[in-house]
């Protein structure tokens, strides 16, 4: 009976900015109005904000899954899964469905508690990850201060989860595509800290809503003032594009789990609903990392145009991602599996050089003015030696043709 | 020539000794083989050495006040240099000439006579040795000089008497000439030394402050010392000992006989011409040291004495000698007593006259000797020689004027003139006619043993049956004794009192021409014309008809019974020195080693066992105790240290278990103490 | 039972842990698992005292424990590095078996 | 408090698995248990920065490296530390609890040192920057160049001697 009595207050004005929020508001409105304790009405304010996050996030990873193999399809000049409901749109909850269902086997020589918990390990990270991403003016789940130090603490996590699930399916495969999976993790999550770093030098703060709020504002009334369009920003941004593919072990970087080679890596052992949350930290880890490039360099949720203020921001923060995400899609289509060698070569001399060569450039750049000077002095300071590394240094990383040798 | 050669003469005068020295010293570096060239080699040092000795003696010629070269340091110690030089005065000029002149033809025969001889270099080069240092002596300027000559002569004889050293006699004849020069030449050393610590120089003529110049004289007769003595006079005692050794007066004679062990030029050569006459030379060049103070002085009248006790002595010893060459070296023995005689009694220019010209007749006597022995193939015994006149006639001849000569045949041979004027000097001497009696007595009996010997040789029957036809000398042996018998005649010229050059010559005036002289000096040469045909008479009575057998006894012993047996040993002397001085020396000896033997080589045994006693303990010691307690400690170390190693295990997991062990012990004794 | 003193006795503990581990362990990797979980025994007393003890404007702690992780890092590094290059030399990795450098 | 009292076992359980599990790999991933959890008590410590900085470093890299080196080694001789664990154990005992007793005894002095409650205390980035590169710049410096060394020193011990590295495409 005291539940009727309570006084509800009135429900708090929402606003486009807060969309989003909207369930959180909505049930801490609906606690507080039932008297909840305030701790209670906290915890699960909180609760429904990660819910929220999550339900976004698993819905974009079954439209994606489905978006990809669409995109994989036409450009490959065919029409792609479009069996399951309209135009395929079901396709996502008939793999769920399938991946459900299928037996959950268990090889006899793994360590059983291991071998559950690798795919767990895998997925926290990410959604970890996604909690402290500003997806819009007003939505951001987790506002730390130190917010870009926690995404690469959180990312570290995903190498020993990896180790875990190959090694504890216990054969040979998987062993090795975890080894070969961390190597390439490991030597790409460098350049892309150095390249993050240089952002933080820029913008002074570790907390991704104030870097977004730095990115504020338009050069010369059209061009926004996005870190991409900075001369170290572009280096830093493409350098930091290139190694969230490699983070992602997507396409040209999909060697743990390329099909032609160590059938599927870690991941070989599994099967059913664990190989399915595998797929699901790939996909979140996608999501993750290119959230994180979005809110450093192309300005998280900042307006491309100026005078489009009545758009909500967190749309815009999802328009780029979707860009982002095809664009990954795209090279997914194009680009040919990178070598091992070939892989671990680019990391360490053709990358991490580069990335180091940022921070000066963004020192100079801001200690110069930040103006049209700026870019004068930085872009040589750039171009050159990026023309050594790759030209001259690195020429033996350049494709070659590929020559046929028939047998006589 | 002579005014051309003067300015040279310093240092030209240097060769003349130089030379035979240096030939002497190449020679001793040639091997026997090569002897030819030592005999050449030293006969033209000599040759050459004799042209400058002429060649000074022509500048010394024309009188004026002595000449002393500048000397030469030969080393300082201290502030005070030695000083050494040469002199030339007549006196050394004359001896000079006359030892080259003798020495070349002495060489000349030596290379007949010792042409069979293995060692024939080593003779040449002791030859040589002998004259360099002859030279030294007669031409030094310095005490020590001469000296050191002095002793270089005394070896050369050794050496040269015992040239044969295969023969035992002729080694114990080297040491015993040796041995018996030495005591003399102690004597001389002391004198030396005295006579160095008085005056500081030894010098003779230094530019008025040498030895035999007024200024040291003066100091020398000054001091007193024990017994009266000046220090010159004793120090001319001692000069005159060492001259008695050297010349073989009568206590110190004994070596001079048993020194014709050495071969027949060597004893013409030292015991005949040179060597002896060294002592008499040293007395006539020291001679103001023996007369200082004036009058007669100790020294002197020592010195007369000495000489005609010789004289006489060995004038006896003479007749009963059957040895050829022992014969004549007695008569070297007395003739060299004459010489002292004149010495004593202020005759030094009859003395060196007598002294130049028995060198030539005595060589010439001991030459014939030689070639004698030398066709008798080696013997030597008078009485088994005889009639050796016809075989032998060249040697006969020489011999026969070397014996006239000696014996002092009147007139025609110079031997006359120079005893003449030694008994003149000696009759007139002030201390009385002792000497000149002995002196007189000597010369007749000089005559004696001369004639005997002369007979026994030459004349009668050969009395060897077994020496089948003698032989003749080849020549090279006869022209030496043709030269020196011509010698022996030429130097009555300047000897004769009519033209008596040689003695103002010595004397520094200048001769005069005086046919009278004889006239003043008649009593003294009839008495010595008496003494010689007395002397040829008398053995001419005893010796004509010489028996056949030639063992059968002397015609005189039979006379004289034990007195000729007396004589023939020598008077005894070398028995008495056997028992007087070996015989003591000995016993003495004796004493000492069996002091040794018992005194000494038990205490050394003691010492030995001793110190053998204490290694044995040290050694024992060393064994038990230290080596065994050491090498125990070092191998219990070793084992300690191995179980310590054990610790170090090299596992890191041992090692950390002990920090943390270690440092929680620390940690609690930290605690401990600071919380008490 | 303040903070501070249970901060303490979890890193005493903690480092006697690893010391046990260091010293028991026969694989030289695990004794490096015993020498990372000393060092972070070290660490919780430096944030400890920081955190519990008087107030600290120049961070020393902090400081400290910023400088022991990265050179932790660097020595595990080396330490690794080390102990492969040792695997590949001996084939095997017991440290008892590496014991050349005895007495 | 009470986050403290509920992480101090939970590390210490880490930890006691992390020195007594028999299998290494298992020992390792009980490593980075502990190192995660390490970190969590500093992030309830509120030391922020630290903590997520011993996070990135111990579980990202040095956890890995291990369990990467194990991979390497593959130690398999489980059944031989069994066999040896009484004798060694008794050993590191014996050397290990004396120096507990030591700290212990230490602690024990600090019963009741430090506030109970602590006041609200954190540090900020620019704190801790400041402080960093003004007081201890020399230190930071110095490892810079200790990391770098670390870094060419490792590569060069972990390549194979006398291999270089061939790419295919060189051939």
């Amino acid at each position: 009976m005291s539940l009727l009595a309570v006084q509800f207050a009135p429900f708090p004005q929402i606003t486009r900015e807060a969309l989003p929020l909207l369930p959180k508001t909505l049930v801490e409105w609906l606690l507080a109005g039932f008297g909840a304790p305030e701790w209670l009405v906290l915890i699960a304010g909180f609760l429904v904000a990660a819910a929220t996050v999550v339900g976004v996030f698993a819905g974009g990873f079954a439209l994606l899954s489905l978006v990809e193999r669409k995109t994989l399809a036409r450009a490959q000049n065919r029409i792609g899964p479009n069996r399951a409901g309209w135009f395929g749109i079901l396709q996502p909850v008939a793999d769920g469905i399938k991946m459900l269902t299928k037996e959950d086997i268990v090889p006899a020589k793994a360590e059983k508690l291991l071998h559950l918990l690798a795919p767990i390990m895998i997925v926290v990270p990410s959604i970890l990850a996604l909690g402290v991403i500003p997806y819009g003016r007003e939505w951001i789940p987790v506002p730390l201060e130190l917010g870009l130090l926690f995404f690469f603490a959180v990312g570290a996590m995903t190498e020993v989860s990896i180790f875990m699930a190959g090694w504890a399916s216990g054969s040979k495969f998987p062993m090795l595509g975890a080894m070969r999976a961390i190597s390439q993790m490991v030597s790409y999550e460098l350049p892309l800290m150095i390249c993050a770093l240089g952002v933080v030098m820029v913008s002074g703060t570790l907390s991704l809503p104030d870097i977004v709020d730095k990115q504020g504002g338009f050069h010369l009334g059209f061009i926004p003032a996005w870190n991409l369009f900075t001369p170290w920003g572009l280096v830093a941004g493409l350098l930091f594009y290139v190694c969230s593919i490699a983070e992602a072990n997507r396409c040209p970087f999909d060697l743990p789990e390329g099909e032609s080679e160590i059938v599927a890596g870690h991941m070989t052992e599994y099967s059913g609903f664990k190989y399915a949350l595998f797929f699901m930290g790939e996909y979140l880890g996608l999501f993750a990392i290119s959230g994180l490039g979005i809110t450093l360099f192309l300005g998280g949720w900042q307006a491309p145009l100026p005078g489009l203020d009545f758009v909500p921001s967190w749309i815009w923060f999802f328009a780029k991602l979707c860009a982002v995400i095809f664009s990954f899609l795209w090279i997914r289509a194009t680009f040919p599996r990178v070598r091992i060698d070939q892989l671990m070569r680019f990391a360490w001399l053709c990358m991490i050089p580069m990335a180091l060569l940022t921070l000066p450039a963004a020192a100079i750049w801001h200690f110069t003015g930040r103006g049209f000077l700026s870019w004068v002095v930085t872009v040589p300071l750039l171009l050159i030696p990026w023309v050594i590394i790759t030209v001259i240094y690195n020429k033996r990383l350049a494709p070659t043709l590929r020559t046929y040798h028939f047998a006589e | 020539m002579v005014e051309t050669l003067t300015p040279h003469l310093p240092n030209l005068l240097w060769w003349v000794p130089l030379l035979p020295l240096i030939a002497g010293g190449i020679i001793a570096f040639l091997p026997d083989a090569r002897g030819r060239i030592a005999s050449k080699l030293a006969s033209g040092a000599l040759f050459v050495s004799c042209l400058i000795a002429l060649a000074a003696l022509a500048c010394s010629l024309t009188p004026k006040e002595v000449e002393a070269f500048a000397p030469l340091t030969w080393f300082t110690f201290g502030d005070v240099a030695l000083k050494v030089g040469l002199l030339l005065d007549p006196l050394s000029a004359s001896m000079a000439a006359m030892v080259t002149f003798v020495a070349l033809w002495i060489f000349i025969y030596s290379t007949g006579y010792m042409a069979d001889e293995k060692r024939f270099g080593r003779f040449f080069g002791f030859l040589s040795l002998f004259c360099g240092a002859m030279l030294m002596v007669v031409l030094s300027n310095s005490l020590l000089l001469l000296f050191m000559a002095w002793e270089l002569v005394g070896l050369a004889s050794y050496l040269l008497i015992g040239f044969y050293f295969e023969k035992p006699s002729a080694a114990a004849a080297a040491q015993k000439a040796f041995i018996t020069t030495r005591v003399g030449d102690m004597a001389f050393f002391l004198g030396m030394i005295w006579l160095y610590s008085q005056t500081g120089t030894l010098l003779f003529y230094d530019g008025g402050n040498g030895l035999l110049e007024s200024g040291a004289l003066a100091s020398l007769a000054g001091t007193a010392t024990i017994g009266g003595l000046s220090v010159s006079a004793a120090a001319g005692l001692l000069l005159l000992v060492g001259a008695m050794g050297k010349s073989g007066q009568v206590p110190l004679h004994t070596w001079l006989p048993d020194a014709m062990e050495g071969p027949t030029p060597v004893s013409a050569l030292i015991h005949a011409a040179t060597m002896v006459a060294a002592g008499v030379f040293m007395v006539a060049r020291t001679h103001p040291i023996f007369a200082n103070g004036g009058g007669l002085t100790v020294p002197l009248t020592a010195c007369a004495w000495v000489g005609g006790i010789t004289a006489l002595y060995a004038a006896l010893v003479a007749m009963a000698q059957t040895d050829f060459k022992r014969i004549l070296a007695y008569s070297t023995v007395s003739q060299l007593g004459f010489m002292m005689v004149a010495l004593g009694t202020d005759g030094v220019a009859a003395g060196m006259l007598h002294l130049i010209c028995h060198a030539f007749f005595k060589a010439l006597l001991f030459l014939s000797a030689g070639s004698v022995i030398h066709g008798c193939h080696g013997e030597q015994d008078i009485r088994k020689m005889g009639g050796l006149s016809k075989p032998m006639r060249r040697t006969f001849i020489a011999y026969a004027i070397g014996m006239m000569a000696l014996s002092g045949f009147p007139f025609l041979f110079s031997g006359f003139w120079s005893k003449e004027g030694i008994l003149h000097s000696a009759q007139t001497w002030a201390g009385g006619y002792g000497p000149f009696l002995l002196a007189a007595s000597a010369a007749l009996l000089t005559a004696f043993y001369m004639t005997r010997q002369a007979l026994l040789v030459f004349f009668g029957e050969p009395r060897k049956p077994g020496v089948h036809h003698p032989h003749e000398s080849p020549s090279v042996m006869l022209v030496p004794l043709y030269v020196l018998a011509a010698g022996a005649v030429l130097l009555s010229l300047i000897a004769t009192p009519i033209w008596p050059w040689f003695e103002k010559w010595i004397d520094g005036e200048s001769a005069v021409f005086d046919s009278g002289a004889l006239s003043h000096g008649l009593g003294l040469i009839a008495l010595s014309l008496g003494i010689v045909t007395v002397g040829v008479g008398a053995s001419w009575m005893i010796y004509r008809k010489p028996s056949e057998n030639s063992n059968a006894p002397d015609p005189l012993a039979g006379k004289l019974g034990p007195l000729w047996h007396f004589l023939e040993r020598a008077m005894g002397f070398d028995a008495l020195y056997e028992k007087a001085i070996i015989g003591p020396l000995a016993f003495f000896a004796g004493g000492v080693d069996m002091l040794e033997r018992m005194l000494f080589v038990p205490l050394m045994g003691m010492a030995e066992g001793l110190i053998k006693g204490f290694g044995r303990l040290t050694g024992a010691t060393d064994e038990s105790g230290i080596n065994r307690g050491f090498n125990s400690l070092c191998s219990e170390l070793k084992n300690r240290a191995a179980s310590a190693s054990r610790s170090q295990s090299g596992r890191p997991q041992a090692y950390l278990r002990s920090i943390g062990l270690g440092m929680s012990v620390l940690l609690i004794l930290y605690f401990w103490l600071s919380a008490r | 039972m303040t903070p501070l003193a249970m901060l303490l006795t979890l890193s005493s503990l903690m480092f006697t842990l690893g010391l046990l581990a260091v010293l028991t362990r026969r694989n030289a990797i695990l004794v490096l698992v015993g020498i990372e979980l000393m060092l972070n025994a070290a660490n919780i007393n430096f944030i400890g005292f920081w955190r519990y003890g008087p107030s600290d404007p120049a961070l020393t702690g902090p400081m400290f424990v910023l400088f022991s992780i990265a050179i932790a890092a660097a020595e595990a590094a080396v330490g690794l590095a080390i102990i492969l290059m040792v695997f590949r030399h001996t084939r095997s990795t017991d440290l008892n078996k590496l014991d050349s450098l005895h007495g | 408090m009470i986050p403290l009292l509920i992480l101090t076992p939970l590390i210490l359980l880490a930890a006691l698995g992390a020195v007594w599990k028999a299998r290494p790999v298992h020992a390792a991933l009980l490593l980075a248990l502990t190192l995660a959890l390490n970190a969590i008590l500093y992030l309830v410590l509120s030391a922020d920065f630290i903590g997520l900085i011993q996070f990135m470093v111990y579980v990202g890299a040095v956890a890995v490296l291990i369990v990467f080196s194990l991979l390497i080694t593959r130690p398999g001789d489980e059944a031989e530390e069994i066999a040896r664990r009484p004798r060694s154990l008794v050993t590191g005992l014996a050397c290990s609890l004396p120096v507990l007793a030591v700290m212990l005894f230490i602690v024990s002095r600090f019963e009741n040192a430090g506030q109970a409650v602590a006041d609200a205390r954190s540090v900020s980035i620019e704190q801790l920057g400041t402080t960093l590169f003004t007081t201890h710049a020399p230190a930071v410096m110095a490892v810079g160049v200790l990391l770098t060394a670390v870094m060419i020193g490792a590569a060069l011990f972990a390549r194979e001697p006398g291999k270089k590295t061939q790419t295919p495409s060189d051939s």
